[in-house]
């Protein structure tokens, strides 16, 4: 749709690293997620044994973490907070510095 | 045998969100099936054009009104109207009470969804025999 | 890809008869399947409760009233309270004032006659809604979705 | 604040975050005024106790993400003052669970203890009429976007914002955050609300309370860094406050900001916030259609 590439806080969002990651030890493939969250980041694949999976990794809300609240087995998983802001904040001073 | 009018029931059948339906289907569950002798409803769309018709059938009797969300369409409009409130019933309140339910949508309701629609309907028709007693 | 023009329907919803609940499923099947691009729902006793959003819509836009019986409260209540509407749907001309002013049904009490109805009239409002389009000089869209089953004639 | 809680664990018994959660209320009860609630019996017999439940401020323990205890509260039509979630925590500090037995080691039990000795702590955190009131202005005008019939407003002075649409107003040192006018659209008629906890201690980006609605949870994520002073309990009762006035009776919480200079640099001023709220609307319509 857009053609300017989508960013968070000034950075690039395919710079930061922020997405659920499932646990497939504890997933009971329920759909819970899938169905919680409005921002696609999460497909079915129906035929196949992994039936779940993180496929839209970058449509995930940076600091977003709702989806996890939703599963019962608690399978979800979300980098930390305070590593991603440092990460940002360091993204952030490099570009400036090469303005 | 009651010789007094009928209790208006109006809702506010908002056509935006599965709540506007539930106030419908209760409101419609409430005079044709739970007390069909002592309430009545009327459209609010009629009320709405202000019409002398329209708002002759308030009848001098009390109203309940059921709202969907809490824009309150239906209270407000009766009010405006010059309806007699008794009792402004919401929907959202009983929703409170089914965390997490999925009700439906705005044209089809679930199981779930017709469940709660009959305790708000129950709760109406409560109200409804209440008023009949204090009006009397 | 433009701007879309967007159109607003104003169901009546009636309360008091059979033709409110077509007329109101008629118009969500407009709106939710028919032409969900370009279609705006608007409440209509919310020009009373305050919606400043409601009430400035069909001063700015085109809007269809679709009224369930005569007393086209739809239409009415659009042009007091907002603008003058570009056309009406009388459900009751569609399928006739002696269902139109029976009871008001329950979705529950749906059958596929009062379906076939629905499907009816959503065609009559998704034609008056095309032939505002066309006069507008803007492509609605109608050639692209051609899968629907509402038995109109896109 | 009361000095005494009714607490409602959600004890599930095969696992072992759940059977953490009884541990938990056991701690919390003892030796002080609380009153537990069995949530087994309570499911079954409304009568035993609801009036515990109903006129003392409600502290609900969950052991997962089921969070079967928030739904029997929410059942029985209870308002949550504040609820805690064992694996939540376990994951915050770092804890991993055993998942091949249900006995509790004394790591667990040690985190059992730090979550009941946090909130007996918080408990006594400085009350909210000692908090020395601030007046926080209303917005004098807003910025506009409108799309179709819908309105989205931006106040233009005194507040900054973030990319997880909430808000920030700043007076001093203080700071009152909440929801941003298009996200409270967004989620339609908000129909819960869980305050942060006062007198904790938030990182910039950690979550701030929840709101929930019939399509969505909210997680509001803070925008600063600070000490929550106060929340907004009238949302408790009335959490469409936030649909009605998002800026002004719908704030969710107040706090005492720590790093404010450094962080603002993170945030976005209303100009910047509107643009970002003109590609969601376009974005989110896209959506819808397709959904």
């Amino acid at each position: 749709m857009s053609e300017d590439k989508d960013t968070f806080m000034g950075v690039p969002r395919d710079t930061i690293d922020w997405k659920p990651t499932i646990d497939y030890e504890k997933c009971d493939y329920c759909m819970e997620c899938f169905d919680f969250c409005p921002h696609h980041v999460f497909e079915k694949r129906e035929n196949e044994p992994i039936k779940l999976v993180v496929a839209n990794p970058l449509n995930c809300v940076v600091f977003c973490r709702a989806c996890s609240k939703t599963c019962g087995p608690d399978a979800l998983t979300f980098p930390s907070k305070a590593e991603v802001s440092k990460k940002i904040k360091e993204t952030r001073e490099a570009m400036s510095s090469h303005e | 045998m009651s010789t007094n009018k009928k209790v208006n029931v109006i809702a506010c059948s908002g056509m935006g969100k599965v709540y506007g339906l539930m106030a419908r289907e209760a409101v419609l569950h409430t005079v044709q099936r739970l007390c069909p002798e002592q309430a009545k409803t009327l459209c609010l769309a009629y009320i709405v054009t202000g019409d002398e018709e329209a708002l002759a059938g308030f009848d001098n009797q009390p109203c309940i009104t059921v709202d969907g969300c809490p824009a309150m369409c239906s209270a407000k409009s009766v009010a405006a109207m010059g309806g007699d409130i008794k009792e402004e019933l919401k929907v959202l309140d009983v929703m409170k009470l089914h965390k997490g339910a999925k009700p439906g949508t705005a044209t089809e309701l679930t199981p779930e969804g017709w469940a709660i629609t009959e305790e708000i309907a129950a709760k109406i028709a409560e109200r409804v025999q209440e008023i009949q007693k204090e009006e009397r | 890809m433009a701007e879309e023009l967007k159109i607003g329907v104003v169901s009546c919803s009636g309360e008091d008869c059979a033709g409110g609940t077509i007329s109101r499923l008629a118009t969500r099947k407009m709106i939710d399947e028919i032409r969900p691009d370009n279609t705006v729902t608007i409440c209509l006793p919310l020009f009373i409760a305050g919606g400043q959003e409601e009430r400035m819509f069909a001063k700015e836009y085109p809007t269809i009233a679709v009224d369930g019986c005569k007393q086209a409260c739809a239409k009415r209540a659009t042009e007091k309270y907002s603008g003058k509407v570009n056309s009406v749907v009388f459900v009751s001309e569609i399928i006739g004032d002696e269902f139109a002013e029976s009871p008001a049904l329950s979705t529950r009490d749906l059958t596929t006659e009062h379906q076939a109805m629905v499907d009816k009239v959503a065609a009559e409002i998704t034609k008056q809604f095309d032939e505002i389009m066309n006069a507008k000089g803007k492509d609605s869209g109608a050639r692209k979705s051609s899968s629907c089953s509402c038995g109109c004639d896109c | 604040m009361s000095d005494k809680y009714a607490v409602l664990p959600c004890n599930g018994l095969d696992k072992c975050a759940g059977q953490m959660t009884k541990e938990i209320a056991m701690l919390l009860c003892e030796g002080t005024q609380n009153e537990m609630i069995c949530p087994v019996f309570y499911r079954v017999a409304d009568a035993r106790y609801d009036k515990i439940a109903k006129e003392n401020p409600l502290l609900v323990v969950d052991g997962c993400g089921t969070r079967c205890a928030s739904k029997l509260a929410g059942e029985k039509g209870l308002k949550i003052f504040r609820k805690m979630t064992v694996t939540e925590e376990a994951q915050k500090r770092g804890v991993t669970l055993p998942t091949d037995t249900l006995r509790l080691s004394e790591k667990e039990i040690a985190l059992c203890t730090a979550m009941a000795d946090e909130f007996i702590k918080e408990e006594t955190a400085v009350p909210e009429q000692m908090v020395q009131a601030v007046e926080f202005p209303a917005p004098a005008e807003y910025l506009i976007h409108k799309k179709d019939k819908f309105i989205f407003r931006v106040p233009t002075e005194g507040f900054y914002f973030s990319e997880n649409d909430c808000w920030l107003q700043v007076v001093g040192n203080r700071a009152r955050i909440g929801i941003t006018d298009f996200m409270q659209q967004s989620l339609s008629d908000i129909m819960f609300f869980t305050p942060p906890p006062v007198g904790v201690e938030l990182e910039q980006f950690d979550e701030a309370g929840n709101v929930e609605s019939g399509k969505a949870v909210f997680e509001l994520i803070c925008p600063v860094s600070g000490k929550v002073v106060a929340v907004n309990t009238e949302l408790l009762t009335a959490p469409e406050r936030i649909n009605e006035n998002p800026y002004e009776q719908g704030w969710v919480a107040e706090l005492e900001l720590t790093n404010f200079d450094e962080e603002k640099d993170f945030l976005l001023n209303t100009a910047d916030y509107m643009k970002i709220l003109k590609k969601k609307v376009d974005e989110f319509h896209v959506n819808k259609q397709k959904g």
